[in-house]
């Protein structure tokens, strides 16, 4: 029979999630886990449930930036208001993932230990260059984002282990975020291509710093380093723009599936790109 | 004289191709009954799944109606619906 | 008639959670169903092992096509339309071989879903697989594998020797195309794919069946028609009809997909092997994978006409994908393909084809949506070569009364024109586009259908009434039933109560489906209220001791006739129901009718869409749904039928589909991947109710619930076309398809 | 294997029940407790037609463990009227025709009633996303954004 249990510390998830006869699984909000439960495919003997542990409820600024509870819900970042004012591309990933009710659930730490190709708060989380606690057996460690996912639902995470909260670093003065993704409808569906922008300027306009993340168009979340590389340096123009766009196009290694061709995910995502990056542009000017 | 109206396929199999038959009846009975002398097994052939039409009204239940003068007689395939 | 008649009788339920649908129903000492589904699309059954199965703890029965008779494949008029009682028992249970995957290959009854589902598993099913079929194109080859060993091709001379996976020729002919396309001066010649689309129906099929120890059976189902449940599970079963009962539940959306039987016959048969009242509901999956969509098409259209627009010769060759069994709505398809037009010279034909997947079912119009997407594209495409307004070329060559249709008859009273005119002066044709926008029209016709139909009326001692019918109530019926009783008593709407009777309460009525039930059980209803004001007629006559014909109704009164005027005063209904046990004991009406003369509908619809260039993404702007309606019994739920069928038509026309592996496995089973309309897909979409009475009424009814449906494909795929400047004619417009079109 | 033993409050009142791990709220809810308000589309939470309120938060039921809800305040559609009163959505939805076969109206009304509290004046484009998780096949959605618009005026002018 499944067991449950629902910790109250960190140190007792690591030993209920360590316990190596029954394969537990870390509940957060549910919304992939429960999917996967009721359509008999999952595996495990226990969940174990982590919202009562304070640690991943807490949503707060730290050092110009924020921590978030890898359990806290979509909705609750979208009620955010300091936090949307900061990253709205962040906030906008998060709430783009599923409808109202999915959102009253869905947590950054489930949408990243999920490990879809197509999780829409994870381009949004690299391309702010978003770093996660992990707390596990050897104690605590601090990882960038992108290093928790390895493929199709597969993460770097050992037995024991589990995201516990997100650290967003401080927006820079002149800086801005978006993420935009594609769905054949305007709700509900799964990205068939995701794109973040995150960057900043200089007093003059011209682009310092560049992050572009893409998703489901690789088997994992990708930082496109030549897609960031062609916007620093100049002033996000058509030109520059068409050279994030190529880089971008680039970088796809995308599939054909239910949802999206090659052709047309690899087209999109540099479309998307483009567009992502006129809206951070329009953030990081405004915000100066 | 009411005149018959048929598709060609039906025609084909159950009047030799007539499409088009003047037949003397003042109600739909009796005007099958002079097609199935007429033309033997047109009886059965409309028995199922086939539907009339008497000027332009479709009917479920055609034996129970009167013909006018001049009336026009289609079959056709039962109707559905979703 | 108000218009917007406050409430809807016998709904409060519905907003208040205690209405009871299919899964809502449980009894004392119930067990619950569960099925083993074929994981193969085509597959001979070679052994089925369910001894270890039957020795699991807590399971009490275990049920494969052994426990149902072997029937004869023969067509039968079932109620009204013909039915292959085969076809529907070796799709709810297979026999011999299994056709699909998700085909129902046992079922199992336990003491819980739990227990049911490891018994599932305990099941030893050793299968032949064999190759399988899945495009209808492919169905049709000469080497595709062959789904069923005895089915030749109907309506082929000579007789086939070999047989197909096409199960019937249809055609259908007026005049001499071949003289008519020689002598039109322009010929446009297009061919056009659709997927399947499933109905979309919130809840899953679901029933509880309870055979007694006398064998007398119970069901609690939620389907479109009560009677047709006990009809078809009669028939499965060889059990006689009085001694089935079958309870109408809540239906949670049909739209034709509920026309059929799936989980009834097995749970019956577990319920009668196990003495138990047994529990069965479809997981969403199992409604995808295992209930009937309608038909995908291949068609071609060649239309030929003058410069100045007159249609003077058209041909349709349809290919219909009919799944596991015979039966793709191929007919209908040719009958209602050109029906909005008068086209002296017309030929249809229409392919029957079956193919590796679940067997079709009903869906709003079946058959029609496909057609007029391929007519109705085809015209757009004309227009704009003859330099025409849309609406002028369709007004040119509207069908009108009197006008020959290609499937027989000459049109009644219609309003078709009156649909193109009001569109014509409609502001949502005359406002100016942006960029990348565009605007589509299209029409629509559907047949609608009369049939069988009861109804009964009682008056109460307080004088209120209950009008009972036998039509499970999808969009508002009830409403309909009790302003027509209301109108013929003449007593408030409020004062008729509106109940849906069990197949042993009431006379038999045929399903909720062809857009009938307003018209024809409505025409039961009408007649068994007169019956009723007959009775109440002579019960004045009898306390005023004078002939009925000095006795006049109106307004829920008796009245004496003129020149009666000595002490006699007015009756209400009320008075004469208090004392109805003294002149004469209760005072009930009823009818029984088989109801022809139903009024053939037509719609126009007009939409705007938005295509993004740089991903194929359309945008559903604006949308108007215009449609003869013939009378407006209930304006509301009129317009619901309207907006409804736009939205379904909508998703047909844009993103639904489904998606199958090399296997043959379906990979989009639920609402996340077969993607549906949501509520901020779309725009308002507005009604406008055009009443072109069907005088074969006795208040003007035409059937409205399948028209909205057919229109929309066309419509969206026309105002892609003038947006985008490129035309697609395969459905879904998904954004794939569409972007690979505009890089071409 | 013992059951878990869960207290919690459902439109206001005191309830304890026993589940398994693997049952899930809307099970309980339906299977236990009789409110077969809440209606099972699909079982994934890409319908909507399960919503309530857990903590005061809109969630698809099918999608909540039943453990998860132990001292948790739960609210269904058997709780929006009260008593015979029915909460002006109900009656708005009934008198503009804004159900038709009626099994995505419970899920509906908890989400609408959810967004109302949120925001007593949403315009069309906001009921419209709030709801695009709650799937209707029937309406086409065109009265249903209008009676939520009619019903908050009522509400606000109450």
């Amino acid at each position: 029979m499944l067991t449950y249990n629902k910790p109250t510390t960190v140190d007792e998830a690591v030993i209920l999630l360590q316990q190596p006869q029954h394969a537990a699984r870390a509940l957060a909000g549910g919304t992939d886990l429960l999917v996967e439960l009721r359509s008999g495919r999952l595996a495990a003997q226990g969940i174990v449930d982590l919202k009562r542990i304070p640690e991943l409820r807490a949503l707060r600024a730290e050092q110009d930036g924020f921590r978030i509870g890898a359990a806290v819900s979509g909705a609750e970042l979208g009620e955010h208001a300091t936090l949307k004012a900061m990253w709205p591309g962040v906030v906008e990933a998060a709430n783009l993932i599923g409808s109202t009710q999915i959102q009253g659930r869905a947590s950054l730490g489930g949408n990243l230990c999920n490990a879809s190709p197509a999780a829409d708060s994870v381009p949004a989380l690299i391309a702010a260059g978003a770093r996660c606690t992990v707390a596990g057996p050897g104690g605590r460690r601090e990882v960038p984002v992108e290093s928790i996912v390895t493929g199709p639902g597969k993460t770097s995470l050992v037995s024991g282990e589990f995201v516990v909260d997100f650290v967003l670093p401080a927006q820079a003065a002149r800086g801005g975020d978006a993420y935009l993704r594609f769905i054949p409808r305007t709700e509900m569906d799964i990205a068939v291509v995701g794109v973040a922008v995150n960057l900043t300027l200089d007093a003059a306009g011209v682009c310092t710093t560049a992050r572009v993340a893409v998703g489901a168009v690789a088997p994992t979340a990708r930082l496109v380093d030549a897609a960031g590389a062609a916007l620093v340096g100049t002033t996000v123009d058509e030109t520059a723009l068409n050279a994030l766009m190529a880089a971008v196009r680039a970088a796809c290694a995308p599939i054909n599936d239910k949802r999206g061709t090659i052709e047309f995910r690899t087209h999109v995502a540099g479309v998307l790109a483009g567009r992502a990056a006129k809206i951070a542009l329009d953030r990081a000017r405004s915000r100066a | 004289m009411a005149t018959v109206l048929l598709q060609p396929e039906f025609a084909r199999r159950n009047t030799a191709g007539q499409r088009l038959v003047e037949v003397d009846a003042d109600t739909c009975q009796a005007l099958i009954e002079r097609m199935d002398e007429r033309f033997p097994g047109f009886a059965d052939a409309i028995a199922t799944g086939v539907a009339v039409a008497i000027d332009g009204q479709i009917y479920p239940d055609p034996l129970q109606q009167d013909l006018r003068p001049d009336s026009e007689v289609c079959f056709l395939p039962a109707l559905e619906g979703g | 008639m108000g218009r917007y008649p406050a409430g809807s009788p016998g709904w409060r339920d519905k907003v208040t959670g205690q209405a009871n649908y299919g899964a809502d129903f449980s009894l004392p000492g119930m067990i619950t169903g569960r099925v083993l589904r074929s994981p193969h699309a085509h597959a001979r059954i070679v052994s089925i092992d369910t001894t270890e199965a039957g020795k699991l703890a807590g399971v009490r029965a275990v049920v494969t096509a052994a426990d149902f008779p072997d029937l004869p494949s023969e067509v039968v008029a079932g109620g009204e339309s013909p039915v292959n009682y085969r076809y529907i028992s070796c799709n709810a249970i297979a026999r011999d071989k299994v056709l699909y995957e998700g085909h129902a290959v046992a079922a199992v009854a336990a003491i819980s879903a739990g227990v049911a589902e490891q018994a599932l598993k305990l099941i030893r099913v050793e299968y032949e697989v064999l190759p399988h079929v899945i495009d209808v194109r492919d169905a049709m080859r000469d080497d595709a594998p062959l789904l069923h060993d005895n089915l030749y091709t109907e309506g082929v001379d000579p007789k086939p020797t070999k047989p197909s996976n096409i199960a019937k020729r249809t055609e259908f002919l007026l005049g001499d195309p071949a003289a008519g396309f020689a002598e039109s001066e322009i010929i446009l010649e297009r061919s056009y794919t659709t997927q399947p689309v499933h109905q979309g129906y919130i809840e899953p099929h679901a029933c509880v069946a309870s055979v007694a120890a006398d064998g007398m059976t119970t069901v609690w189902s939620s389907s479109q028609g009560q009677f047709m449940v006990r009809e078809f599970c009669a028939k499965l079963l060889k059990i006689a009809d009085s001694d089935i009962r079958v309870l109408p539940a809540e239906i949670g959306g049909g739209f034709g997909g509920k026309t059929t039987v799936y989980l009834e016959p097995l749970a019956i048969a577990l319920s009668r092997k196990s003495g138990r009242p047994v529990k069965m509901v479809m997981s969403r999956e199992e409604v995808f994978k295992a209930s009937g969509p309608t038909s995908g098409g291949v068609l071609q259209v060649k239309l030929g006409a003058r410069r100045d627009g007159t249609l003077v010769a058209a041909e349709c060759e349809l290919a219909y994908q009919a799944g596991a069994f015979p039966g793709s709505p191929a007919i209908p398809g040719c009958m209602t393909a050109f029906a909005c037009y008068d086209i002296p010279n017309a030929r249809t034909v229409g392919y029957d084809v079956v193919s590796n997947r679940p067997k079709c079912a009903a869906y709003r119009a079946p058959g029609a949506p496909m057609a007029a997407f391929a007519v109705e594209s085809a015209l757009d495409e004309l227009a704009l070569e003859l330099g025409m307004d849309p609406v002028e070329l369709r007004l040119k060559n509207a069908a009108k009364e009197g006008t020959r249709a290609l499937y027989g008859p000459k049109m009644p009273v219609i309003g078709f024109v009156e649909t193109l005119e009001a569109a014509r002066a409609h502001a949502h044709y005359n406002t100016p586009l942006k960029a990348n926008q565009g605007r589509g029209i299209a029409s629509g016709f559907w047949f609608n259908i009369g049939g069988q139909s009861s109804a009964a009326v009682h008056i109460n001692e307080d004088g209120t009434a209950e009008v009972v019918t036998g039509n499970p109530d999808i969009g508002g019926s009830r409403a309909s039933m009790a302003i027509m009783a209301a109108e013929v008593l003449g007593i408030d709407y409020a004062k008729v109560k509106p109940l849906i009777g069990d197949t042993a309460s009431v006379g038999y009525c045929f399903l909720t489906g062809g857009s009938r039930v307003t018209f024809a059980t409505g025409k039961a209803v009408v007649e068994a209220a007169n019956d009723v004001v007959q009775q109440l007629r002579a019960r004045a006559a009898k306390i005023w001791k004078c002939e009925v014909d000095e006795v006049i109704w109106k307004d829920g009164v008796a009245h004496p006739a003129q020149g009666q005027t000595d002490t006699r005063t007015q009756l209400s209904l009320a008075e004469i129901a208090a004392s109805a046990a003294r002149t004469g004991g209760p005072i009930s009406g009823k009818a029984s009718l088989n109801v022809g003369g139903a009024g053939p509908g037509f719609g126009t619809h007009l939409c705007d869409v938005e295509v993004d260039p740089e991903t194929g993404r359309v945008t559903v702007l604006r949308y108007t749904v215009i449609q003869d309606v013939g009378r407006a019994i209930h304006p509301g739920y009129v317009e619901g039928q309207m907006q409804g069928g736009a939205a379904q038509g909508i998703g047909w026309a844009l993103n639904e589909e489904y998606v199958y592996d090399d296997q043959g496995r379906l990979q989009n089973s639920g609402f996340l991947d077969y993607r549906m309309p949501v509520a901020s897909d779309l725009p308002m979409i507005d009604a406008v109710l055009v009443e072109v009475p069907n005088p074969a009424h006795p208040f003007g009814v035409r059937g409205v619930g399948e028209v909205p449906i057919v229109p929309p494909l066309a419509a969206v795929a026309n105002a892609v076309a003038r947006a985008s400047g490129v035309r697609v004619n395969d459905l879904p417009i998904s954004p794939p398809r569409l972007l690979a079109a505009l890089m071409k | 294997m013992s059951k878990h033993h869960i207290s919690t409050t459902i439109n206001g009142e005191p309830v304890e029940f026993l589940c398994d791990t693997a049952q899930t709220l809307l099970d309980v809810l339906r299977d236990e407790l009789g409110l077969t308000g809440s209606k099972e589309g699909c079982g994934s939470g890409d319908c909507g037609a399960c919503s309530v309120l857990v903590e005061g938060r809109l969630v698809c039921a099918c999608l909540v463990l039943a453990a998860e809800v132990d001292r948790c305040a739960v609210e269904t559609i058997e709780g929006v009227a009260q008593g015979n009163a029915l909460h002006p959505l109900q009656q708005v939805f009934l008198n503009e025709a804004a159900l038709q076969c009626g099994i995505c109206t419970p899920g509906i009304i908890v989400a609408a009633k959810a967004l109302l509290e949120k925001n007593p004046d949403p315009d069309e484009e906001e009921i419209r996303f709030w709801l695009a998780g709650n799937l209707c096949r029937c309406t086409g959605y065109d009265k249903i954004v209008r009676a939520v618009q009619q019903a908050a005026l009522v509400m606000r002018s109450a």
